[in-house]
């Protein structure tokens, strides 16, 4: 047990795939423009990355090292596309909003690092731990980002007007460069915090 | 609806193609092999893998290349820590233990007790500064105190005390960056087991030194004569020891008059007045 | 496709939807690898090399195996599949027959397999539908726009070693930052269009 | 399953390092891929018709709203444009009224598909934009009512203002996102065109 929490709270705060690790930062600055993106985009990798991992540390013995990229990456694609479609079938509108960002999942650096050097060489259960708190620790920093860029840059929380009328929306936080502003000084935030507290 | 073909076809093609490409590779792995120290692999498989580039190297199968040809220490990779650096001792054959752990060590002592050419206000960097005119410092050996071994180095072991910079043996992993960034090449690497050091690294004679630094090295040989193993020496004005030789003792850091002989086994004696 | 709309595809590319900084595919790399200018170099020549020559796999695989079996769901799976392969095999061929360029690129090539970059060019090619030609220019320009990106913030990165930034923006958050500076200017670009 | 595999393992064939190599790595790799293809195959399968059904559902939803209480036919069209997708013909009370074209502009980040209603006398009756992947903030907000409502009831040819609309046929562009308005315009535009070249063809 002390062991999944200790990687709870490794992947949301001391090891967070965003903020420490610099992984999967393509899909941060890009979907975090509004609660909804982020939510859909952060519970869709979290399920690809438990999926893949369970079935990598699954196959690690069987999978040669020379063809080992390549059958990982064929495996994530394989559950990618499996949930695009559903998505579609199933919940068409957030499909629609995240266009083409849920195949670049599959090239997401989170979910083929978390492979590479999680479950490769751990057992099934561990990994698939691995997978969720490393895709909630994505989830968190996607969601303080939205939050941020949302808020400042439209004026509104999750579709919802929020900031008084006279307010005049910071429309570069929409725009490409506000994701680079906002995640350097989120993450310098966290540093100064992870510093603080040692 | 869920009919035989739609789940054939696709396996089908798909599957050709994972056998075309598996195929490619297969052969071409064989024709083009390329005969390659094993130990490369087995190293970059303990790497952590993230190919982030703390180290300095460009990933980690290029950190394992440098670490198999011995150009770069077993514990330089930061993510790793001492767990990686064991398991790459063990497969390199070298105990992590016995090579000894190295240390940086800053061979100048000067700092505020060296007298100043000028007020240097440029930027705050070393190799900045000795391009204005040699450096602000009369002396054109010392330690400029500007920081820029403290700035590269990544695992905080040096710190600026009272304008000279200091190396923190606890923290230090011997990766070489303050080594290669001083402009004056005053750190060295030296095993940590060694405790007497002499803190100048000036060849300047005893009178031109006394009126610029008061805690230099005046070439005055008293500790060459008191040393029982012969282990220090003054040549060209500076007394250095010989680490292989040196057995600690101390004899030498007694019998200088300035004081500059640092022994780390006592407290670090006073400056000279 | 006449002169004209080729030079829109490669100017769109490099400039105006500039793969780093308006479109945000392959920012791992680009940060992770943009310490030094020479290693960006490496670093930019092997993602034009590789995306170059993915873009002109993926269009013929798209347009003679997945489009006549009616498998478009399936171009993520073989799209990347492809690039895996094709990545490492490059990566043997060169290791064996050039030494020199693969110690220059080296350690980069497999880098680019997880750089969202060459997938995304790939799907935009299909999403355009660009016939060949139009996939390996729109491919190299892509590319050399990454490129640009990449060199122009290591030789900033290089000189941000000697700024005295707060303790908590060294390293990664004054890249962001001078990344987001870099991507205010491109969008200078928006505005630019070719009839 | 070794036993088995004993005479193979030692024919002349299997004694070539080659196809060792090849066995060893492609195997994996081919097992692999034929498992997720197959699965994907199922998947889509399932969700094909599916996914089909909620597009056709989603342009009568659109249709209906431009041209209220009328039956679309859809008919094949001949589309030199290249962005043309479908083009249904709107009967209501049993006389024509109107056309609806659903057309796919290339917009900033992506393809942008819009059904333009138009009158039977060419006038745009009111325009949907089905699907539309654009920043949201701004190339997303070409689907608010009142910029959307800007096209009713135009002819000619459209041209977009950065600020003020000045003349008969002009639309105002959405602030910070002219590229996404352009390419509405230019959808809407070629909606016009095609239905003012095959009005004929159709009412008879």
């Amino acid at each position: 047990m002390k062991g999944i929490v200790k990687q709870f709270k490794e992947g949301l705060l001391t090891n967070n795939p965003v903020f420490v690790q610099f992984l999967g930062m393509c899909s941060t600055m890009a979907i975090s423009i509004n609660i909804q993106n982020a939510l859909g985009m952060g519970l869709a990798a979290t399920a690809v990355l438990i999926c893949s991992n369970a079935v990598i540390s699954l196959l690690r013995k069987v999978i040669p090292a020379k063809v080992r990229i390549a059958s990982y990456i064929v495996i994530v694609a394989g559950f990618v596309t499996a949930i695009d479609l559903l998505m579609q079938a199933y919940l068409p509108d957030l499909s629609e909003s995240l266009g083409v960002f849920i195949p670049l999942i599959v090239v997401n650096c989170i979910i083929l690092a978390r492979a590479e050097a999680f479950a490769s060489k751990n057992k099934v259960l561990p990994s698939a731990i691995d997978g969720l708190t490393m895709g909630l620790g994505f989830t968190f920093a996607l969601l303080i980002m939205s939050t941020i860029r949302e808020i400042l840059g439209s004026g509104t929380l999750a579709g919802v007007q929020v900031m008084p009328d006279g307010y005049e929306p910071v429309m570069l936080l929409i725009l490409p460069a506000g994701g680079f502003l906002t995640l350097g000084c989120l993450v310098a935030l966290f540093q100064k915090i992870m510093k603080r507290r040692g | 609806m869920l009919s035989i073909s739609s789940v054939l076809i696709p396996a089908a093609t798909l599957g050709a193609m994972g056998l075309f490409f598996g195929a490619l590779l297969a052969v071409s792995s064989k024709l083009f092999h390329v005969a390659q120290d094993p130990r490369i692999g087995e190293v970059t498989d303990t790497l952590p893998g993230a190919n982030c580039g703390g180290c300095g190297y460009a990933g980690c199968a290029n950190l394992a290349e440098a670490i198999v040809a011995g150009k770069a220490p077993v514990s330089s990779c930061p993510v790793g820590g001492p767990p990686v650096a064991e398991k790459i001792a063990a497969i390199m054959g070298v105990e992590a233990g016995d090579v000894g752990r190295m240390v940086a060590h800053v061979n100048c002592r000067g700092g505020d007790n060296a007298k100043r050419k000028y007020q240097y206000q440029g930027m705050k960097d070393c190799l900045s500064a000795s391009k204005v005119a040699g450096g602000p410092l009369e002396c054109t050996y010392g330690c400029l105190g500007l920081g820029s071994c403290v700035k590269v180095c990544k695992y905080g072991a040096l710190h600026i005390e009272n304008g000279v910079a200091v190396v923190d043996a606890k923290k230090c992993v011997a990766c070489g960056a303050c080594a290669s960034v001083c402009p004056r090449h005053l750190i060295s690497m030296v095993s940590d087991k060694q405790d007497v050091f002499v803190s100048c690294s000036s060849h300047l004679r005893g009178t031109e030194l006394r009126r610029i630094c008061n805690i230099g090295c005046i070439g005055c040989m008293l500790c060459q004569k008191a040393c029982p193993s012969g282990a220090i020496t003054v040549t060209d004005n500076l007394a250095s020891i010989d680490y292989d030789k040196c057995t600690n003792c101390g004899a030498c850091a007694a019998a200088c008059p300035r004081k500059l002989i640092v022994n780390a086994s006592e407290s670090a004696p006073q400056a000279a007045q | 496709m006449s002169g004209s709309e080729l030079f829109s595809i490669a100017l769109g590319a490099i400039l105006i939807n500039n793969f780093i900084f308006s479109r945000f595919l392959g920012i791992c790399p680009f940060l992770g690898v943009s310490k030094k200018v020479e290693t960006a170099t490496g670093m930019g020549m092997a993602v034009i090399f590789v995306i170059t020559v993915a873009s002109a796999a993926t269009y013929v695989l798209n347009e003679f195996i997945l489009v006549p079996l009616e498998l478009e769901y399936m171009q993520t799976v073989a799209f990347i599949l492809v690039i895996a392969s094709l990545v490492q095999f490059v990566e043997m061929v060169l290791m064996k027959l050039m030494p020199a360029l693969y110690q220059a690129l080296g350690i980069y090539l497999p880098l680019i397999t997880t750089n969202c970059a060459v997938l995304g060019v790939a799907l935009l090619n299909v999403q355009n539908d660009y016939n060949f030609v139009e996939s390996v220019l729109f491919g190299f320009t892509a590319a050399v726009g990454f490129t640009l990106a990449i060199i122009l913030l290591a030789s900033i990165r290089e000189r941000l070693e000697f700024a005295d930034e707060p303790e908590c923006f060294k390293g990664f958050p004054i890249v962001l930052i001078t990344s987001g500076l870099l991507a205010i200017a491109f969008m200078g670009f928006q505005g630019l269009s070719i009839f | 399953m070794n036993k088995a595999l004993q005479p193979l393992k030692q024919s002349k064939f299997m004694q070539n390092p080659y196809v060792q190599e090849i066995v060893k790595l492609a195997l994996p790799l081919l097992i692999i891929t034929v498992i997720v293809a197959g699965v994907l195959g199922g998947v889509n399968a399932i969700t094909a018709d599916k996914i089909a059904e909620l597009a056709v559902q989603k342009t009568q939803q659109a249709m209906s709203g431009i041209i209220p209480g009328a039956q679309f036919e859809q008919v094949d069209f001949t589309d030199e444009s290249g962005i043309i997708n479908e083009v249904y013909t709107a009967t209501s009370g049993g006389e024509y009224a109107g056309m609806c074209i659903r057309v796919s502009p290339n917009g900033f980040s992506n393809v942008i598909e819009i059904i333009v209603g138009i009158s039977p006398e060419n006038t745009v009756l009111g325009i949907e934009i089905v699907s539309s992947s654009e920043t949201s903030g701004l190339g997303s907000r070409a689907s608010e009512d009142e910029w959307r409502a800007q096209f009713v009831g135009k002819t000619g040819p459209l041209t977009v203002q950065k600020n003020t609309a000045t003349g008969e046929n002009d639309i105002v562009a959405i602030t910070g996102a002219t590229i996404t308005s352009r390419a509405v315009a230019e959808g809407v535009q070629t909606a016009l065109d095609y239905a003012a070249a095959h009005a004929a063809e159709v009412t008879e």
